[in-house]
Order: C-alpha cells, then sequence, then structure tokens
C-alpha cells in the first residue's frame, strides 16, 4: 500500500482524518525516556488490555474503515515534557493530564474516565504553590508560555506510526516542497531566520545554498542525533517521539540541495531512538516516501542509521563524517568547510535533529509565520531541557527571547525546597554559568554568547547555593578530558592541565597565582585548539571565574568551599538545635559515619566520613551543616 | 647543456684524495666510508672509482614510496630531498651498485648529488681521473 | 595570487598552503608534526600563524599554517604577539608531557617564551602524539600501528599492544620521530622494534646486515625488483662490480 | 584477573554476515553488533572484524579503544550504568557511585570477582529530570537515593 504520489498520499490522509473524527476518546500515553524509566509501557499494555476487558471499544491503530461506534483510540507517543511526573497519561478531548500513573491506577482509569467520563482527582497534577489539582495542560503553569514548533508532534502522534504523523499533516510539507523550485524551498528557509539549533547558530538557509553552490558531482545530507552534551535530551526525545518529522524535514532538505543519500546518526546511548528510526525508515520504504521518485516526484532519496559508538566529540560535523566512514571520531580542520568538502569529501549538508525538525513547520506555515517568532537575530522557538534543582523538570519549547527568568521561574516554578537561585547552566560542556543578574537575559543564541556563555543544544542546567562553581567547572573539564579525542595539543594536554589546577584548588592547596593561570591557560586553549570541542572547553572555567569570581577567592585564600561540595576542604557536622533524630541521614551515609538513636542527635564520626554529602542531601530539616 | 661526470680509471693513482674531499665537503667528518665516493683496487697497481651512475631508470627512484628522490634535470644528478624522505631506508637495498647510503643516526639516504653541478671530488683529483665534460 | 607574509609581498598558487609558500620562501615556520610527503593533519599546533585581510575590517584569526590554503590579499604574521603567545603555550604544555625532549625545549626556548610551568605528566615518554610514525606506516602500507584510546590517555602502539603482525620492521616510524620517542635496538644480526624482534638478513659475502627478513620479503612481494637485489650489502655490491668493471677495462 | 571464556567464533561469523564484505564504513556499526552479542569484544572477535571489512587491524584496534560504548575486557552479568550527566552531577550521582563502591566492591570500570555487576559511569542517558538515574543493564532506576542503589539492584 505505497504513497506512489501526491493524490494517494491526500486519499490515505483523508481516510485517516475520517477516522480520527470518530475517535471519541484519545488516550495518549507518554513513553519519552524518563516515563519509559518510571514504567510507562507497563501501563500502555495494561491500559489496553484493561480497556478490551471492559469491553471498551478500544484501537491502537487508526483503523480508516473501523466497524467501532465511538472507538478509544491509545498511543504511546513521545515526550509529552513534564518527565518529572511521569508516567503521564493525557486523555483527550476533554484535556486531562494524569501524572504518576501507575499500572495500579489503570483500573481506575479505564473504569471511572474511559467508561464513565469521571476525572479522577488523585491522579491529577498537584500545583505545590497552593496544593490545588489542575486537570489538564490548560491550567498547568509548566505548559503556559510554551510554544511548540519542533516538539509539536512529540508527545501527540503515535511515535511509530506513520499513519498517526499523516493524519496530524504530516508529509503536507513535503508535497509542498516537491511543488517547489529547489530555489524557493532554500529562499524559504532563508527567510524564515532558521538557525542551526546544535549550538553554533548558523543560519540553515545559507549552509544550503553553499552546498548547493559548492562543486560535487554528489551531495550528502546529514542529521546530526549525537545529542552528548549532558543535561541535554530534547533531540533525543524528537527521535523518539516524532521520527517522521525528522526524515521529512531530511527530504526536503535533499530536494533543496539535490542529494540522493542522508544519513543520521544517533548516539548508542538512546537505544529506543535508533529502534524508532529506522522502523520510520523502513516504514517510509515501504511506503514509496523514500527510495527512488518519492511521491511521484523525481527525487531519489536514501537514509541509513547509523549508530553513534560513544564519543561527546563526534557532535563535532567533521569527527561525526569520519565516525559514519568507520574512522575514529577525530575532527578535522575546517578551513574547507563540509559544505564544500564533507562527508567522503563530498558537499554535505550537516544540521541538527531539532534544525531539520523545524522545516516542515517552516515550509507549511511559511518562512513569515515562523520568523514572527523569536528575536530579530533568532527566529523562531527553541526546545531546551530544564534540568537541576529546578521544581519542574522536563523538555519544554519556548520562543527564542524568553526571559530566563520566566523559564526558571514561571515554567520552571523556581527552586526545589525553595532554596536561593545560583546559576543556570547553558550549552553543555561548551557553556557557561550566568548568575542572577542574568536572569532578564533574553534567550537567544546572540545574547547568551555576550554574556559569556552559548545556546548549545539546549540544555539549562539550574544550580542552588548548593552548587559550588569551581566543583561545576572541574566537572566539566573532567568531562572534556575524558571526550577529547586528542588529537591537538591544546585540547589534550591543556584541558588536563587546566583540570589539575582546579582540582589543587578544590583540594585547598591553590596558590594565588593559580588564578590566572588559569584564566591565561583558557584563553590560549581557545584560540590554539583544532575543533569546537577544544576551543570552547574552557568556557565554563572561563565563565564561572568571571561571574562567580569570590567562591574562586574562597577556594584559594580561604581554603573554604562555600557551598559545601569540595570533600578535601569541607567538613560535615549535624546541628543539635535541628536534628530532629529521625534516622534518615544515618540510613543514608555510605560509610556507616553517623551513630546515634532513634529522637536523638545525631554524630558524623569525621575519622570515618568521605565527606560525600549524602547526608546534608537526604536531611529534610537543614541539620547537616558544612564548614 | 648538461655535462657528464667520467670517470678515467687509468688515471688513477689510489690516492684517495676523492674520499676525502667528499666526505670533508659532506660533512661526514672525514669518515672515508661515508664518503660518496671508493675507491677500489682492483689490480696491481690498478684502482677504480665507484660512485653513483645517476641511473636513467633508478631502482632508488621506483622504490621510494613518498618521491624523495628526485633527478636535478640541470645537473642530471638523483637528489635527495630529506624533507620528503620518511626514512624507510629501502632505497640502499635497492641500488644494485651499492651506490646509496642509508645513514641510520639521521635516518636519511646518502648519496652523490654531484654537488649540485661541481663535484668538489673532480677539484680535489690530483690525476684529472675525475672530469666533468 | 598574491599574499603577504611578514610584511613581503610574495607570490603563490590557488591550492597551497600557507606553509608551502612559506617554505618555499625560506620563511621559517616552526612544525612537528608537518612532513612535505605525508597528508597534513594540524595536530601540533606550532605552526600558527595569524591571518588577516585587508576586507576583514580588523579581524584576525589564528589559524595552522600547514592546513590553511592562501587566499588572494591574505595577510600573514608568523611571530605576532598572539602567535608566540599561543605557540608558546603549545609549546609549554609540551614541556609538561615530554620535559626530557631535546628538541621541545629547543622549541620552546627559540619561541622565547617559557612563562608557565605546568604539573609534569612524568611518564619518561617522549611522545607527543604528532601521528608521524602512524602516517609514515600508512604511507609504506603495512599500518602496524596506530593510535590507542583517546584524549589525554591516548597512546600510539600495535594492535592489543603486542608484537604487530604487519611490522616489517623498516624503522621508517624511529626515523621520521620528531623527538626520538621510537625506539629501534640494532645488533649485528638483530633488530628490535615495538617489542617485535627481527633477524637481519645477512650479506651473502660479508656477514654485515642488509635489512630484516620481514622487510626482504616485503620488498620483494611489494616493490617490483629482484630477488637477488637483496642479498647483498651495499659495500659488498659496490667491490663486486669494481672487480667487474676491471675485467671490462682489462 | 578474571578469565577471558572462549570465543563462539561462528556467532562472530554470522554477525559479520549481516554486513558487506569489505566495506570500511561498517566497522563501527559491526564492533556494536558484535558487543551487543557476546557483551565485549574479544581480541579475535575484532580480528575477524578486520578482516571481513578489510580494515587494517590497528583501524580497528583503534575504532575499538577510542569509542567508549565498546569494552575489550569481559563484563558482568548486569552493567550498571551510573549516569552522570550534569542535571545527575549536581543532584548527587557522586554518591551513588561511593555507594556501589563500598556496596558491590568496585568502582566505574570494574566487575565484580563472581562476573555478576560491572559498574560503569555514563555521560547522559537523556532521563536528566529523574536525576540521578541508574541504568542496570536495560531498566531504568530513577531519583536514586543515598543508600539505597545497592539494596535496589541486588533485589532485581
Amino acid at each position: 500500500m505505497g504513497i506512489a504520489n501526491l493524490k494517494k498520499l491526500e486519499a490515505r490522509r483523508s481516510a485517516l482524518h475520517k477516522a480520527h473524527e470518530n475517535v471519541k476518546t484519545q488516550v495518549r500515553v507518554c513513553s519519552g525516556t524518563g516515563c519509559a524509566a518510571l514504567g510507562a509501557f507497563e501501563v500502555y499494555d495494561a491500559l489496553v488490555e484493561e480497556s478490551k476487558k471492559a469491553g471498551l471499544p478500544v484501537q491502537v491503530e487508526l483503523a480508516p474503515c473501523g466497524k467501532d461506534k465511538d472507538p478509544i483510540f491509545v498511543s504511546l507517543t513521545g515526550c509529552q515534557g513534564f518527565c518529572q511526573i511521569g508516567p503521564l497519561v493525557h486523555i483527550l478531548p476533554e484535556d486531562i493530564l494524569y501524572t504518576g500513573v501507575k499500572v495500579s491506577s489503570v483500573k481506575d482509569i479505564v473504569g471511572k474516565t474511559l467508561a464513565d467520563g469521571q476525572v479522577i482527582d488523585k491522579l491529577l497534577y498537584k500545583n505545590p504553590e497552593d496544593k490545588k489539582r489542575l486537570k489538564g495542560r490548560a491550567d498547568i503553569p509548566f505548559y503556559k508560555g510554551q510554544e511548540l514548533v519542533a516538539l509539536e508532534g512529540c508527545g501527540s502522534v503515535a511515535a511509530d506510526s506513520l499513519d498517526s504523523y499523516i493524519a496530524s499533516g504530516g508529509f503536507s510539507s513535503l508535497a509542498k516542497a516537491l511543488k517547489m523550485d529547489p530555489d524557493q524551498v532554500i529562499a524559504e528557509v532563508e527567510k524564515s531566520g532558521l538557525r542551526g539549533r546544535g549550538g553554533g547558530g548558523f543560519p540553515t538557509g545559507r549552509k544550503w545554498r553553499s552546498c548547493v553552490n559548492a562543486t560535487g558531482d554528489e551531495r550528502f545530507v546529514i542529521c546530526n542525533g549525537d545529542e552528548g552534551d549532558p543535561g541535554a535530551f530534547m533531540d533525543c526525545c524528537i527521535m523518539e517521539g516524532d521520527p517522521y518529522r525528522v526524515i521529512e524535514g531530511m527530504i526536503i532538505c535533499a530536494h533543496a540541495v539535490g542529494s540522493s543519500t542522508g544519513f543520521i546518526y544517533v548516539r548508542h546511548e538512546y537505544p529506543r531512538a535508533v529502534e524508532r528510526l529506522s522502523l520510520a525508515v523502513k516504514t517510509c520504504e515501504e511506503n514509496g516516501l523514500l527510495g527512488t521518485k518519492i511521491l511521484g516526484s523525481d527525487l531519489n532519496f536514501d537514509i541509513s542509521v547509523a549508530r553513534g559508538g560513544g564519543a561527546f566529540v563526534c557532535g563535532e560535523s567533521t569527527a561525526l563524517m569520519r565516525s559514519i566512514e568507520g574512522s575514529v571520531g577525530e575532527p578535522r580542520a575546517k578551513y574547507v568547510r563540509s559544505v564544500q568538502r564533507g562527508f567522503r569529501d563530498k558537499p554535505t549538508v550537516l544540521n541538527n535533529v531539532e534544525t531539520f525538525a523545524c522545516v516542515p513547520s517552516i515550509i507549511n506555515e511559511g518562512s513569515d509565520w515562523f520568523a514572527s517568532r523569536g528575536t530579530e537575530k533568532s527566529s523562531g522557538t527553541k526546545a531546551f531541557c530544564l534540568v537541576g534543582k529546578v521544581v519542574n523538570t522536563g523538555l519544554i519549547e519556548v520562543p527564542m527571547g524568553t526571559k530566563l527568568r520566566d523559564v526558571v521561574f514561571g515554567i520552571g516554578g523556581g527552586i526545589i525546597d525553595g532554596r536561593p537561585f545560583k546559576a543556570v547552566q547553558t550549552g553543555g560542556p561548551s557553556g557557561g554559568c550566568l548568575g542572577e543578574n542574568y536572569l532578564d537575559l533574553p534567550v537567544d543564541f546572540d545574547a547568551l554568547a555576550e554574556a559569556g556563555s552559548m545556546m548549545g543544544s539546549g540544555g539549562m542546567i539550574v544550580m542552588d547555593d548548593r552548587t559550588c562553581m569551581v566543583d561545576v567547572a572541574k566537572y566539566f573539564l573532567n568531562f572534556l578530558m575524558e571526550e577529547s579525542c586528542g588529537k591537538c595539543v591544546p585540547c589534550r594536554e591543556g584541558v588536563y592541565q587546566l583540570h589539575a589546577l582546579l582540582d589543587k584548588l578544590s583540594r585547598g592547596e591553590g596558590e594565588p597565582q593559580d588564578l590566572e593561570k588559569i584564566q591565561r591557560l583558557g584563553k590560549e586553549i581557545q584560540v590554539s585548539s583544532l575543533c569546537g570541542l577544544g576551543k570552547s572547553a574552557p568556557n565554563p572555567v572561563l565563565s564561572t571565574l568571571k561571574n562567580f569570581r569570590e567562591e574562586y577567592e574562597a577556594h584559594v585564600n580561604d581554603k573554604r568551599c562555600p557551598a559545601g561540595v569540595c570533600r578535601d576542604i569541607t567538613t560535615f557536622t549535624i546541628d543539635p538545635d535541628k536534628c530532629t533524630g529521625c534516622l534518615v541521614c544515618k540510613k543514608a551515609c555510605p560509610p556507616d559515619a553517623i551513630s546515634g538513636e532513634k529522637k536523638q542527635v545525631h554524630v558524623i564520626d569525621q575519622d570515618k566520613c568521605t565527606q560525600c554529602g549524602a547526608c546534608r542531601l537526604v536531611c529534610k530539616f537543614d541539620a547537616v551543616v558544612t564548614s | 647543456m648538461q655535462k657528464t661526470y667520467v670517470v678515467i680509471p687509468r688515471n688513477c693513482t689510489g690516492c684517495r684524495t676523492c674520499e676525502l674531499a667528499c666526505s670533508m665537503i659532506k660533512g661526514t667528518e672525514g669518515v672515508f666510508a661515508r664518503s660518496r665516493i671508493n675507491i677500489y683496487k682492483v689490480g696491481e697497481e690498478r684502482y677504480m672509482q665507484m660512485t653513483c651512475l645517476q641511473c636513467v631508470e633508478a631502482a632508488c627512484v621506483k622504490v621510494c614510496p613518498t618521491q624523495a628522490l628526485v633527478r636535478n634535470e640541470l645537473t642530471g644528478a638523483i637528489e635527495v630531498d630529506e624533507d620528503r624522505c620518511v626514512g624507510c631506508g629501502l632505497c640502499e637495498p635497492a641500488c644494485p651498485f651499492g651506490h646509496m647510503h642509508f645513514d641510520l643516526d639521521e635516518g636519511v639516504p646518502v648519496k652523490c648529488d654531484l654537488c649540485g653541478g661541481d663535484p668538489t671530488c673532480v677539484k680535489f683529483c690530483p690525476h684529472r681521473a675525475l672530469e666533468l665534460k | 595570487m598574491y599574499i603577504y607574509i611578514d610584511g613581503k609581498k610574495i607570490s603563490a598558487n590557488d591550492g597551497e598552503t600557507i606553509l608551502a609558500v612559506a617554505n618555499r620562501n625560506n620563511i621559517y615556520i616552526p612544525t612537528l608534526c608537518h612532513h612535505e610527503a605525508l597528508d597534513d593533519v594540524g595536530a601540533c599546533r606550532v605552526c600558527m600563524v595569524e591571518i588577516t585581510h585587508k576586507d576583514w575590517g580588523g579581524w584576525t584569526n589564528l589559524v595552522t599554517a600547514c592546513l590553511y590554503p592562501v587566499e588572494e590579499g591574505l595577510v600573514i604574521s608568523t611571530s605576532s604577539d598572539a602567535v608566540r603567545r599561543s605557540r608558546g603555550t603549545t609549546l609549554d604544555l609540551l614541556m609538561a608531557r615530554c620535559p626530557t625532549s631535546d628538541v621541545i625545549r629547543w622549541m620552546a626556548e627559540e619561541n622565547g617564551e617559557i612563562s608557565v610551568r605546568y604539573e609534569q605528566v612524568d611518564d619518561g615518554s617522549k611522545c607527543i602524539m604528532c601521528s608521524l610514525c602512524v602516517r609514515a606506516c600508512e604511507k609504506m602500507g603495512c599500518n602496524a600501528i596506530g593510535t590507542v584510546g583517546r584524549g589525554h590517555d591516548k597512546k600510539i602502539a600495535p594492535p592489543f599492544f603486542e608484537n604487530p603482525e604487519n611490522c616489517i620492521g623498516c624503522g621508517a616510524c624511529a626515523a621520521i620521530c620528531p623527538t626520538g620517542h621510537i625506539e629501534m635496538k640494532d645488533t649485528r644480526t638483530t633488530r628490535e622494534i615495538w617489542e617485535k624482534k627481527f633477524d637481519f638478513v645477512a650479506c651473502e659475502v660479508c656477514g654485515e646486515p642488509v635489512m630484516t627478513e620481514e622487510y626482504r620479503d616485503y620488498a620483494i612481494a611489494n616493490r617490483d625488483l629482484p630477488a637477488d637485489y637483496y642479498t647483498t650489502c651495499s659495500a659488498c655490491k659496490k667491490k663486486k662490480l669494481a672487480s667487474h668493471f676491471d675485467k671490462v677495462g682489462s | 584477573m578474571n578469565v577471558a571464556p572462549a570465543v563462539d567464533m561462528d556467532r562472530v561469523g554470522a554477525v559479520l554476515d549481516r554486513f558487506e564484505k569489505g566495506e570500511r564504513s561498517h566497522l563501527v556499526h559491526a564492533l556494536q553488533d558484535l558487543q551487543s552479542e557476546i557483551h565485549y569484544l574479544p581480541k579475535e572477535a575484532i580480528k575477524a572484524a578486520a578482516k571481513y571489512l578489510d580494515v587494517p587491524l590497528h583501524s580497528a584496534f583503534s575504532v575499538a579503544t577510542f569509542y567508549k560504548a565498546f569494552s575489550l575486557v569481559p563484563r558482568g552479568e548486569t552493567i550498571i550504568k551510573v549516569c552522570l550527566g550534569t542535571s545527575c552531577h549536581i543532584r548527587g550521582a557522586s554518591v551513588v557511585v561511593e555507594d556501589l563502591r563500598i556496596g558491590l566492591g568496585v568502582g566505574p570500570g570494574e566487575t565484580t570477582q563472581d562476573m555478576k555487576y560491572t559498574v560503569e559511569v555514563v555521560n547522559c542517558v537523556g532521563a536528566c529530570a529523574l536525576a540521578p538515574v541508574v541504568i542496570a543493564n536495560t531498566r531504568y532506576i530513577a531519583d536514586v537515593k543515598p543508600g539505597t542503589i545497592v539494596k535496589i539492584i541486588e533485589e532485581g
């Protein structure tokens, strides 16, 4: 049942629409990594089974000619965003969002909600501020202020169903693009102002245009799904939750630049993304959406899914291409850009997952629609992963230019346990930490860069007063030291030495001149390294040194870690006035260093204590103090 | 007009001045064995001067993996481009006449390059047994 | 086209690198991982130069001379402050890694900016990971050694750190190593490199070593020269030929 | 020192047969499939892959040691991956590593004597909202509280 041409595509869509109109209730079970980890698949299975048992007309596929009257369509979707309180079950059209759903609650959902239309109060989201239960996404602050473009289908379409994607308007953008001249397609992308979502922010349209202008008999389109930034998972969600959108974006690009071969490079740490994308590619091939004469046009295009091997540096475009070629992922100098000489030395367009996911909307809705969102130089919306010590964590998408404050305190709901906000880290290991004075910064490519951080792929890690900036910088350097490919000297040796210097600081052995040494070495690594990884490796150090210098000075001059994190210069003690003798810290202590009976003040044996901080982490009464 | 290096064995008295001159000018500090020209006694009062023949179809050039042996079109000599040599040393055994020497310490081959067209050995030969015609 | 290096106007060809033009004009740019016969990788970063252009509005950039292709009107400085700082840092870092390497110390002194001492990584190694040995081995078609691991712990070694099957004992890796890190031990009859032992082919006249047996087999199989080329040492070849000439002469 | 079990070369061959012979670009892919089949990359498997795909052995070895996904030593039945992504880090993942070190007696990259558990640290598994996260084989353990992880794993 191929979709050989545009007519057949429309026929299929209208049949599916009809099927959709029949559906009385839609139950969307989130199967993003977070929800899946909390048991979403079991919930889904139970839902289907329980509904069948109850005799409800349940469908797991959109059947265009279903006989059921008022069917209930149960689907597994991609990430619905609010990972922290998963598994999520979203019921439409009533907009009921059940949170923390367990298999044991399924019976209730089927019996009460699906069969009877009742809302189960205790499964609803509880607003931490006033403890009120909120019914649906429309009421929950986390979802307010968001605008979904790249994540549009993520959490609404059934992740592994081509039909579901087509029903939601999928491939209509491709149909439109195929009727356009390749040049018009590029012009449209250029006009939209779309910039690469992978971090660099290079204008996508310009990239496509220079690929077309480059000489070469063959061109490649590569989708970068090697999302290596720790603390970022939006590409993962898109690949898992809306794989067809990425494919559609890539086909449109292939049409625009004249390519017949594409690759999607996915990290191996995302097995489900690999699985779903592979399935999506296969389904597209079977249905004539990939292969020869796509939708009856002259376009031939194939996509292969390549798995990464676990190397952060492979997110760098030239290293990624080397990796697909089957080699060690060492970057090469980009003096000749990869749009001219990339994969197999042929002109290559490489864009990130989110960038490709934006393309169908741009073609469908028009460049003006996209450009009207966001700021002047950073148009559109951007997906972020809001994580760390923030109340609401999860996947969000907001227009560019949204203030950090609105993200952290609006959508994010502020800091956990009401602790003071300290910083927000953006841009992953290449980015920087922005303190309180940057909270009113509009988040876009240029504003972040100016503030000494960067957009990166969109991780946003919120930190409270118990986060040590020296430790955070050391953490990133340790990460980069392990992930450096080791090819060029400044990155291989320089990052090692930077880490050694920070380690010295965190042990309380820092000398006053070390801060200058760090600053100077950091700057030289930035200008001397071969690839983006090395060039941006010192950013976390330099930005924290700039914005939190007093904290560094405390480590050097007073041999003290103000946040109580750096083990060698921190002592943990229990404040007898605050300790309630609840035994929680005693149980949590890995080396068994805490003694004390129930309802009596506990004491930490300093000889046994390894300063891991577990006690402070679990204490509800703030009784563990550091000095 | 390219000149030809010729040896005239009947003039050679075996005085080895050429060897000394070569080893001096090529910086091998008078180590005779490293000289690019060698004198062999081949009979009663008969000597033979042996140095690179600058073959037209040179085996050394053929085996070099990096084109580090290049003919100087002006002098006709095959010269070593040390910057291009990776030091594999194959040129030494490849020479059927034994005129190529690979210097293990320096990691480069050593051979006669006709001193850039003005061979020192010719200048120093007291008996006109070496000539550039 | 014309470019400017340290104020001098120099003609250059399309497709050439800055380093190639500089070398051709005897302008010194230090290098460690560059070799004329091998592909450049830009690993050592000591050939860093500062470039700008009259159309760039004062913007300058540091690039590696070995890889950067020339373009019309490019203005290059081989020893600006920024270049010396960058090169100095790179050499300082290498000094910490290979404190015993004379080449590195000499280059650092020449650059004139040894100012920062970093914690020494003293594993007795002189390897600076320039990968010249690997590339030379590849050029020979042997592929006996390669990089192992990544990051700061990256090493160059044979597969599985053991006796490299493909190694023929030619010694190119040792000859090309800029710091003398690769050890090759020769006796009259044997050679040892990468912990692999080779027997020399002895000259059938004098018994002096000619080449390793593996190298001879490789040469016969791959280099299209008769097998009897490899049986005699060069000195004996010369002697034999001399006597032959004498017979012809008389 | 753990003794590696003999490698079933038929299984290696069967995995390699899925790939086009002599196509070097399949190297990373093939090594991955071999690893998921035998749980680590024994020397014989790397050699077989290099030969089959016509890749110099050293390239195969370089690739096998460059990418973190590959292990050249046998690993335990249960592979415990502790996420050390930024979010997990600031929410106390190092305590989890500490718990495992004390509870199982092995640190990152090590395998218990009885070959039951291998502890690994990984950089971000994309479940940041549930930090700190531990993955035991395919099972995700979310929001790990100090002092609890060893028990959770041992109970299965």
